[in-house]
């Protein structure tokens, strides 16, 4: 089978098996969306009140395989039932509103974290041994391993409650209104600083290292030192002839961290109240809104098999040798 | 625009719902600022009621049955007058859908009735107290309801209301404005035009909000409040904490694991367990000093302090003090005894007692209570381990009895009946959280029972003595303290706020305690 | 005559590289001189530091490899004293190489003609278009059709991409074109064809040559003058008459001695 | 009459190479190859690079199955041989040396693990007679037995790695070796040491040898007879010496006089370099073609022309 | 093997890391006797500063930071090496079977972890955590082990693969090994600089992912972990209130365990990675080379 076929293949049916997890997971989570939706009542619903609820809210009841084809459908026809916690918005409604931000927050800071530690690696690599490098390489390391929680944690005492410097929470300016304003694009880019930074920092390191490590691979290679016997200038060499081979195993370390980037901004949106997929999960998962998991995890899922799809793409167009037609 | 920016709760991100029967996502601020109580019972006043959209309410001679005059003149928020038809509307809505019936008050009463301006509910049985719960239900208005196909699912986008504030001017995710009604029967009072309602998901967040300076009126938990809050703007910020629900350790009395039955059901194996709680630790470290120390042999609370019976501190006040040496002494003199060396005491009988204290996740003053408690019973030699499930299978586990010990709070009513009543009554046994004791006494049932048989109050004094006795006596729950009624205000932009030297009513701005209105009306703008 | 004038002008040059046992000189005291138009072969066994030497004369040692001593002259130009910016406009222009392993010392991400462009327009500042004709030119100069240019490295054959970077060693029709082993991964009859091209060239060109391998008959077939290596020592020079037929080192006759030869049976 | 040793009839390998897009190519590395190779004698295998001299090679050991026809090893196909004892009794039979001497050798292992594997596996050699079997093995490949035993691969040269690989080969004691250009890395003297151990070892030992060079020169130096390869078939077969002097295939021609020769200058400008130009142009133009008609040129010399 | 000790040795990275992991190995093993408190006993007041008693000051339920960060040392040691464990195993086995049996077996299993790979980690642990509810800290661990090995069978398959490509398979195939040999002999020792490294990635991601869990309150409030000790200080507001001890010292614990085990991680690169492990050279090298430079020039200028 040819190789696209089959890579496509492939993300159909990681899909669907995604697709079965997230069907399974909150089904086997104890507790039952009614119960949380009506833990504040005085009164135990009288099991009347509780099948018509459970019926208006649109919850799967019936046996398990019933529950699986109707959930099959529902996936398809992307129409994921009501959220508990933020009823009455759908839970592709609540999706719709948190996703933007979540591949705002988390793209800008996988960019920003991997063209970053991507440059500084590759400066590294080419004065490997040098000060900068043993400086900037362990540092990175370093970083790298501290985790967002504690990173996300230090920023927002230090620049939102110490200095005062960036808003502490909200992905805007609460006063003002959506929309294409220039007002409104500064509060939302504003607001952005901090999370995006806090999140980008732990992945820099990474990114540092593997680019280094890959150039210092490339500068050994024939054609760099060709480049440079041909007298082309550092920046030329370092570019075009190190690090645009040496960016391919990046590539890869790059799909593979946007999950990461994921999980990260998942912290990083719980401690700065931004309003993405990260935090919303996690405000799902304490109420257990299972319909709203599900389509958490669908849409993670998703965003992971777009993210390899476009890095296959990005590797395609990088490495003309795959290129061949 | 007297513009007040309120805090009533947290949340992640607001969402338009402002069905009041919908107990899950509707707005916190959908009750009594848009849909107005026919009568509000001021409980720091004793209970006093206050006249809304009632101009006022008579029982029947046998209490069976109460009759509430509406008031003349007032109009809903679209211009439609407000009518006795729109509360008959309103109970017969809950009526054909029990699922909006929270309170199960259709299990309590007969029939409603209307004739001109009043409206008349028939009880089953007499009570004096069923019209506490009564007025907790929010009348809503016949002319737009009428059409709604599943109110239960209906979010009521353009909200037509009776209260003091039902337009909403603006609404996001992260902030929502909700204005005066144009129509208000009461505009005279009302000096606040527009209610801003910030989004706020968590504590740290509250404490970043509050050091902006924005927040006139809300109920947060802050730590160090001195220091987080008042120290902030000593001339302007201030707080006060007034008592609220009680809050107790419930030994489930039926529970499946059968050591733990036998201990629990030994009345002084509960006395032990009571004098191992630290309840001043509780108060002063886990809750910061805002909770109010319990240490009623009753639970009664200082709140209803009026209504205590001394002769049951004297006879068994000793029970309810932190005294760990006499909590062991009482356990060893009832045959309790280490008998595998474990380091705790198994029952006279040899089987094993030990058991999880369950409490919501991420309550953390109830958590550390719990440890506190945990600590205790360690030292005198009860196992007890923590376990801290989400607040859904919680409730669910002390409705159902699925448990061996948790701790809960006992909402608090206008009188002291109210909450005996929901946590004792045998009746409400499986129905509600609040009687997670599974404990059953015929003859304080009865007492319950009679005490708004009468409305003469000196004989409900001697109920209630009676009650206290046997509660007292028996220890069904540990008290331990009250959970402060939260409650924070600036004095920079508006006055009149209600505070100890002004103890109107109860000052807080969240749900469940309709007094917020009356608190609302009393608030004046700072005129620069 | 321009014949008998020398081009390059090393002496006692000195490498070493740096190892985590200490410095290894790889090349040590080494005199060579490369006259105007002459194919100077430079022999040895694997690893005596022939490479060592053509990296030196291009100065391209970078870390650990040091070159700790010594002085080397091309046109009369020291370049050991060349700043950064001189020595890289001087390389290629003056000098060029042919790698040992020319087959991957094309970048494999750009086309060929990205490749010439950045030769060409990166010393002589020319025009996209001029570049591409001038490219064109050397493509047809050894022997592949111009189309090819927009082809990616992987796209040729071995020897295709052999007499590619053969074409960009001439781009700028250096002086001194220096050829490590460029022929050894290919087979006899792929060498001997490129061989024969790079001789062509040179006649019509006038380039100097240093030719660098351990094949001694190869060595014969195309050096005017032949140096023989050994353990980072130049141990004898002369002409390739005389090291064929009367070397004076007995290593140099061992290994003749050592060498299989056809012509013994036919 | 005894069988061949090694016997190949009409062996045929195809290669499937797959890219990313699902294009599909075969490289027809084998062509119904069909050779004999008798017991105590040694064949050269010549042919330009890619011709499928290795695929040739490690298809007689068995190490892939063919795509069609047979290996013969003794008369007996060795894609039937099964069970652990018979495979093992085969694997000793027949070794070989790998052309890249370099990843032939596991990095993580030293020299001496490699050469004392075999001898331990194949002759249940151990203690003291282990040691003295190793230290004379390494003897034979003229390697300096105190150093080289405990080093890693990556610490020896290209040369001294091949005559690892030589030697443990030898270790085995086989009697068939598959050599695949095993001195291609060697000094020119070593070189020559390394071509007269095999020999010894052809004579004293009667080892047949299946050897795979595409330098022509040391092809006669040790075996018998020589096949040509040219496009993943055999074009010419012949005793060594009468290949070499009368080269009947135009492959074998143009390949003969394409190897160097130190008493011949090559300069570009001449007619002859022209003529060989368009002679191997030709002679790769064949190469598509269907293979000629075979002719005995001489006695036990066929080509097919 | 006693040149590779030297060479572990010879590299300050692996030197300090190591140092690092030790000491904290240390401090586990020795918690009791390092700390007189038990973790979860109150000592003092909410929120005392560091003092003399309480050298770390003490949490908002009045027990001792040091105490609890010390015997939280052992929890997340535990935790981080066993999770770290399972997931090396199983990414080792599946990696090699797949890479070195290749087939359908290796379709089979390439195919799971593929989509291993692509279900988002953080957020599958959160719903697991949940479901599992009040995950102790050994659930967590195995939680951890079970969901993470992917990217470990992933390179591990990748690496054999190559190997598998490479003749000495074949060669010590032909010598007649057996399979089981020439996978733990023959493969395995080549592949224990990955193996080492998934290990050491995998420690570092758990503690880190341990951590994070508890911290959002996924975690088991009876644990001591420095997760846990991060969820009461976040839950009390620590930072915002000034008691920064409360959160400094888990925090600086888990950074400094992941900086240290980062710089094995990295030292076990340059060691196995012969292009890295020149670097010290390189440096060295660039310096002489310089100075000769210099005194190079400096020998041409009086002439100039
Ligand atoms: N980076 C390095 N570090 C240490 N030693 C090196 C390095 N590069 C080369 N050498 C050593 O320097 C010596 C000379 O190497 P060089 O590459 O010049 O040999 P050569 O004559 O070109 O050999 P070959 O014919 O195999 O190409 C060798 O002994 C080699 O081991
Ligand atoms: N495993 C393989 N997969 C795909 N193609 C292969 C494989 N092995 C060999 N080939 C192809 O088969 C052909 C013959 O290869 P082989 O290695 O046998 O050539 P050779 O004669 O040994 O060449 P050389 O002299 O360069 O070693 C070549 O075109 C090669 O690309
Ligand atoms: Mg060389
Ligand atoms: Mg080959």
């Amino acid at each position: 089978m040819p190789f696209v076929l089959r890579r496509i293949g492939f993300y159909i049916v990681a899909f669907c098996a995604a697709a079965v997890i997230n069907f399974l997971i909150p089904r086997l989570m104890p507790g039952d969306p009614i119960d949380f939706m009506f833990a504040k009542a005085e009164n135990t619903l009288p099991p009347e009140a509780r099948a018509a609820l459970l019926k208006t809210f649109g919850f799967a009841v019936g046996p398990l395989h019933e529950q699986f084809l109707a959930y099959l459908r529902s996936v398809f026809t992307w129409d994921l039932g009501y959220s508990v916690k933020f009823y009455p918005l759908t839970v592709s409604q609540v999706l719709g509103y948190a996703l933007p931000w979540t591949v705002f927050l988390a793209g800008t800071s996988a960019i920003l974290a991997f063209s970053v530690g991507s440059i500084t690696g590759i400066l590294a690599a080419w004065r490997r041994g040098g000060a900068f490098d043993s400086v900037a390489s362990p540092l990175a390391l370093a970083v790298q391993a501290i985790p967002a929680v504690v990173v996300a944690l230090a920023a927002l005492f230090v620049f939102g409650v110490a200095l005062k410097w960036l808003p502490t929470g909200y992905a805007f300016d609460p006063k003002l209104d959506p929309g294409w304003s220039p007002q409104f694009i500064g509060s939302v880019a504003h607001s952005a600083i901090m999370p995006v930074v806090s999140l980008a920092f732990v992945h820099i390191g990474g990114y540092l290292v593997t680019m280094r490590n890959n150039m210092i691979g490339q500068l050994g290679e024939d054609h760099v030192v060709m480049g440079l016997a041909k007298g082309l200038s550092d920046r030329r060499v370092r570019y075009n002839y190190a690090a645009r081979n040496a960016l391919l195993p990046s590539v890869t370390a790059f799909a593979l961290t946007i999950g990461s980037v994921m999980g990260g901004s998942l912290v990083t949106e719980v401690v700065f109240n931004y309003p993405g997929l990260g935090r919303t999960l996690y405000v799902a998962i304490v109420a257990r809104d299972y319909p709203l998991i599900q389509g958490q995890l669908l849409v993670m899922t998703l965003a992971m098999l777009t993210a390899n799809l476009a890095v296959d793409l990005a590797y395609v167009f990088l490495d003309p040798r795959l290129r061949r037609a | 625009k007297a513009i007040l920016t309120a805090f009533p709760t947290e949340t992640t991100a607001f969402v338009a719902n402002f069905n009041p029967f919908n107990t899950s996502t509707r707005l916190s601020t959908v009750e009594d600022f848009m849909y107005e109580p026919l009568v509000i019972f001021n409980v720091l006043q004793g209970g006093k009621p206050e006249y809304r959209l009632a101009e006022s309410f008579t029982y029947n001679d046998d209490l069976t049955a109460v009759t509430f005059k509406i008031r003349d003149g007032v109009k809903w928020s679209d211009g439609q007058p407000f009518t006795a038809n729109d509360v008959l509307f309103t109970f017969n809505l809950l009526k054909a859908h029990p699922e909006l019936d929270l309170n199960a008050i259709w299990t309590q009463i007969k029939s409603v009735e209307v004739d001109g301006n009043n409206v008349t509910i028939a009880y089953n049985a007499a009570n004096s107290g069923l019209i506490y719960k009564l007025v907790q239900v929010y009348v809503v208005p016949e002319h737009t309801w009428k059409d709604v196909a599943d109110p239960a699912t209906f979010t009521n986008e353009k909200p037509v209301g009776s209260g003091p504030m039902t337009e909403i001017e603006r609404f996001t995710p992260q902030e929502y404005m909700q204005c005066r009604n144009p129509n208000y029967w009461d505009a005279a009072n009302l000096f606040v035009d527009c209610l801003r309602f910030p989004q706020i998901a968590g504590n740290d967040q509250t404490l970043t909000e509050v050091t902006k300076g924005e927040l006139d009126w809300f109920g947060a938990f802050l730590p160090d409040i001195e220091k987080t809050y008042v120290g902030l703007d000593p001339d302007h910020n201030a707080y006060w904490f007034p008592g609220g629900s009680m809050v107790v350790f419930n030994l489930n009395q039926q529970t499946k694991n059968a050591g733990n039955k036998a201990a629990f059901n030994d009345l002084n194996f509960r006395r032990a367990f009571s004098m191992a709680m630290d309840r001043q630790a509780m108060v002063d470290i886990a809750g910061y000093g805002y909770p109010t120390l319990n240490e009623y042999p009753s639970g009664l609370g200082a709140a209803f302090h009026s209504w205590n019976n001394a002769k049951v501190d004297t006879e068994y006040g000793q029970f309810s003090k932190y005294n760990l040496d006499a909590a062991k002494q009482l356990l060893a003199d009832s045959g309790y005894k280490d008998v595998t060396g474990d380091g705790f005491v198994e029952n006279p009988d040899g089987s094993k007692i030990g058991f999880d204290i369950i409490v919501p996740n991420g309550w953390t003053d109830w958590v550390n209570s719990v440890q506190l408690a945990v600590e205790g019973l360690t030292q005198v030699g009860i196992e007890a381990r923590l376990s801290t499930p989400e607040e859904g299978p919680w409730d669910n586990m002390l409705k159902s009895g699925d448990f061996d010990v948790g701790i809960n709070s006992i909402r608090g009513g206008v009188t002291p009946h109210f909450m005996f009543d929901l946590a004792l009554y045998s009746a409400n046994v499986g129905k509600t959280r609040q009687a997670a004791s599974h404990y059953s006494n015929p003859e304080l049932d009865k007492l319950l029972d009679g005490f708004y048989q009468t409305s003469d109050e000196a004989e409900q004094r001697k109920i209630m003595d009676q009650i206290q006795e046997i509660v007292g006596r028996d220890l069904p729950y540990v008290a331990v303290f009250n959970n402060p009624l939260w409650y924070e205000y600036s004095t920079k932009r508006f006055t009149g706020w209600f505070n100890a030297e002004n103890p109107v009513a109860r000052p807080v701005v969240y749900g469940g305690v309709p007094e917020r209105v009356l608190h609302l009306l009393a608030l004046r703008p700072v005129t620069p | 005559m321009v014949q008998q004038s020398n081009l390059v002008e090393v002496r006692g040059l000195k490498v070493d590289f740096m190892t985590t046992t200490g410095l290894f000189t790889a090349v040590n005291a080494v005199d060579l001189d490369i006259r105007r138009g002459e194919v100077m072969g430079l022999a040895g066994e694997s690893g005596c530091g022939k490479s060592t030497i053509a990296f030196a004369l291009m100065r391209l040692h970078r870390p650990p490899a040091i070159i700790s001593g010594g002085s080397i002259r091309v046109d009369g130009e020291d370049v050991l004293a060349l700043t950064p910016q001189a020595l890289r406009r001087w390389r290629w222009r003056k000098v060029s190489m042919v790698f040992q392993s020319a087959m991957n010392s094309l970048n494999p991400v750009l086309t060929i003609f990205e490749q010439f462009r950045d030769v060409l327009v990166g010393h002589t500042g020319m025009r996209r278009d001029a570049a591409r004709a001038r490219a064109e030119e050397l493509m047809k100069l050894v022997g592949i059709a111009a189309a090819r240019l927009d082809d990616y490295p992987h796209q040729l054959s071995g020897g295709m991409r052999q007499r590619v970077v053969l074409a960009m060693a001439l781009a700028l029709e250096p002086e001194l074109i220096i050829m490590d082993e460029p022929t050894t991964a290919l087979d006899v009859v792929v060498q001997r064809e490129i061989l024969t091209e790079i001789m062509a060239l040179k006649a019509r060109l006038g380039f100097s040559l240093l030719f660098i391998t351990h094949d001694l008959a190869l060595m014969a077939q195309l050096a005017d003058r032949i140096a023989i290596m050994l353990k980072g020592l130049i141990i004898e020079v002369g002409a390739t008459r005389q090291i064929v037929e009367a070397p004076e080192q007995s290593y140099t006759r061992a290994l003749w001695d050592a060498m299989p030869r056809l012509e013994t049976l036919s | 009459m005894t069988p061949p040793i090694l016997e190949l009839v009409a062996a045929s390998k195809t290669f499937r190479i797959r890219n990313i897009f699902g294009g599909e190519k075969s490289v027809a590395a084998l062509q119904q190859v069909s050779l004999k190779l008798d017991e105590g004698r040694a064949l050269a295998i010549v042919g330009e690079s890619g011709s499928g001299k290795s695929t040739l090679g490690r298809a007689a050991t068995g190490l892939f199955p063919l795509s069609s026809g047979q290996v013969l090893f003794r008369g007996r196909d060795i894609a039937t041989i099964r069970g652990r004892k018979a495979r093992l009794k085969h694997r000793r039979a027949v070794q070989m040396i790998f052309q890249d001497p370099f990843s032939a050798l596991n990095p993580a292992h030293t020299v001496r693990h490699h050469l004392e594997r075999p001898l331990r596996l194949h002759h249940g050699l151990s203690g003291v007679a282990l040691g003295e079997r190793v230290a004379g093995i390494v003897a034979e490949a003229e390697l300096d037995p105190n150093h080289t035993l405990d080093k890693y691969p990556h610490e020896l040269s290209g040369g001294q790695r091949q005559r690892v690989n030589l030697a443990r080969v030898l270790a085995v004691g086989a009697e068939l070796v598959v050599a695949d250009e095993p001195t291609s890395m060697l000094d020119v003297s070593i070189r020559r040491s390394m071509l007269e151990l095999i020999a010894r070892l052809k004579t004293q030992r009667g080892l047949s040898l299946l050897y795979i060079t595409h330098d022509i020169a040391t092809a006669h130096y040790i075996a018998e007879e020589t096949a040509v390869m040219f496009g993943g078939r055999i074009v010419e077969w012949g005793p060594s010496r009468e290949v070499i002097a009368r080269p009947a295939h135009p492959y074998t021609k143009v390949l003969l006089s394409a190897v160097p020769n130190a008493s011949e200058r090559l300069d570009g400008d001449s007619a002859a370099a022209a003529a060989f130009a368009v002679e191997v142009a030709r002679v790769r133009g064949m190469a598509k073609e269907e293979i000629g008609q075979w002719t005995e040129v001489s006695p036990g010399h066929y080509a097919a022309v | 093997m006693s040149g590779s000790l030297e060479v572990i040795f010879r590299n300050k990275k692996a030197v300090v890391g190591l140092a690092i992991v030790l000491a904290y190995v240390a401090i586990a093993v020795a918690a009791p006797w390092i700390t007189e408190h038990a973790p979860m006993q109150r000592v003092g007041r909410p929120h005392e500063p560091p003092s003399m008693d309480q050298l770390l000051g003490t949490t908002r339920m009045g027990r001792d930071v040091f105490t609890q960060l010390i015997w939280g040392t052992r929890t997340s040691l535990f935790v981080g090496f066993l999770a770290g464990l399972i997931v090396t195993v199983i990414g080792v086995t599946l990696g090699i079977t797949a890479g070195y049996l290749g087939g359908w077996v290796d379709e089979v299993i390439n195919f799971f972890t593929n989509i291993a790979l692509v279900i988002p980690q953080l957020p599958l642990l959160l719903v697991i955590a949940a479901f599992v509810g009040q995950a102790s800290p050994m659930v967590i661990a195995l939680i951890i082990g079970l969901t993470s090995w992917a990217w470990g069978a992933r390179v591990t398959r990748a690496q054999t693969m190559s190997l598998r490509r490479r003749e000495f398979i074949e060669a010590s195939e032909l010598a007649g090994e057996p399979t089981w040999r020439m996978i733990a002999v023959e493969l395995l020792p080549n592949l224990l600089s990955i193996i080492g490294f998934n290990f050491i990635g995998s420690v570092i991601y758990t503690i880190i992912t341990e951590a994070t869990l508890e911290f959002l309150g996924l975690g088991d409030p009876n644990a001591v972990s420095w997760g846990t000790m991060l969820y009461n200080a976040q839950t009390s507001s620590a930072i915002m209130i000034g008691a920064w001890w409360e959160v400094a010292a888990p925090a600086s614990f888990i950074a400094v365990i992941g900086i240290g085990l980062s710089l094995i991680n990295f030292a076990i690169d340059e060691i196995s990675n012969p292009r890295l492990r020149t670097l010290g050279t390189v440096a060295k090298a660039a310096k002489a080379q310089r100075a000769i430079d210099r005194a190079r020039v400096d020998a041409t200028a009086p002439e100039a």
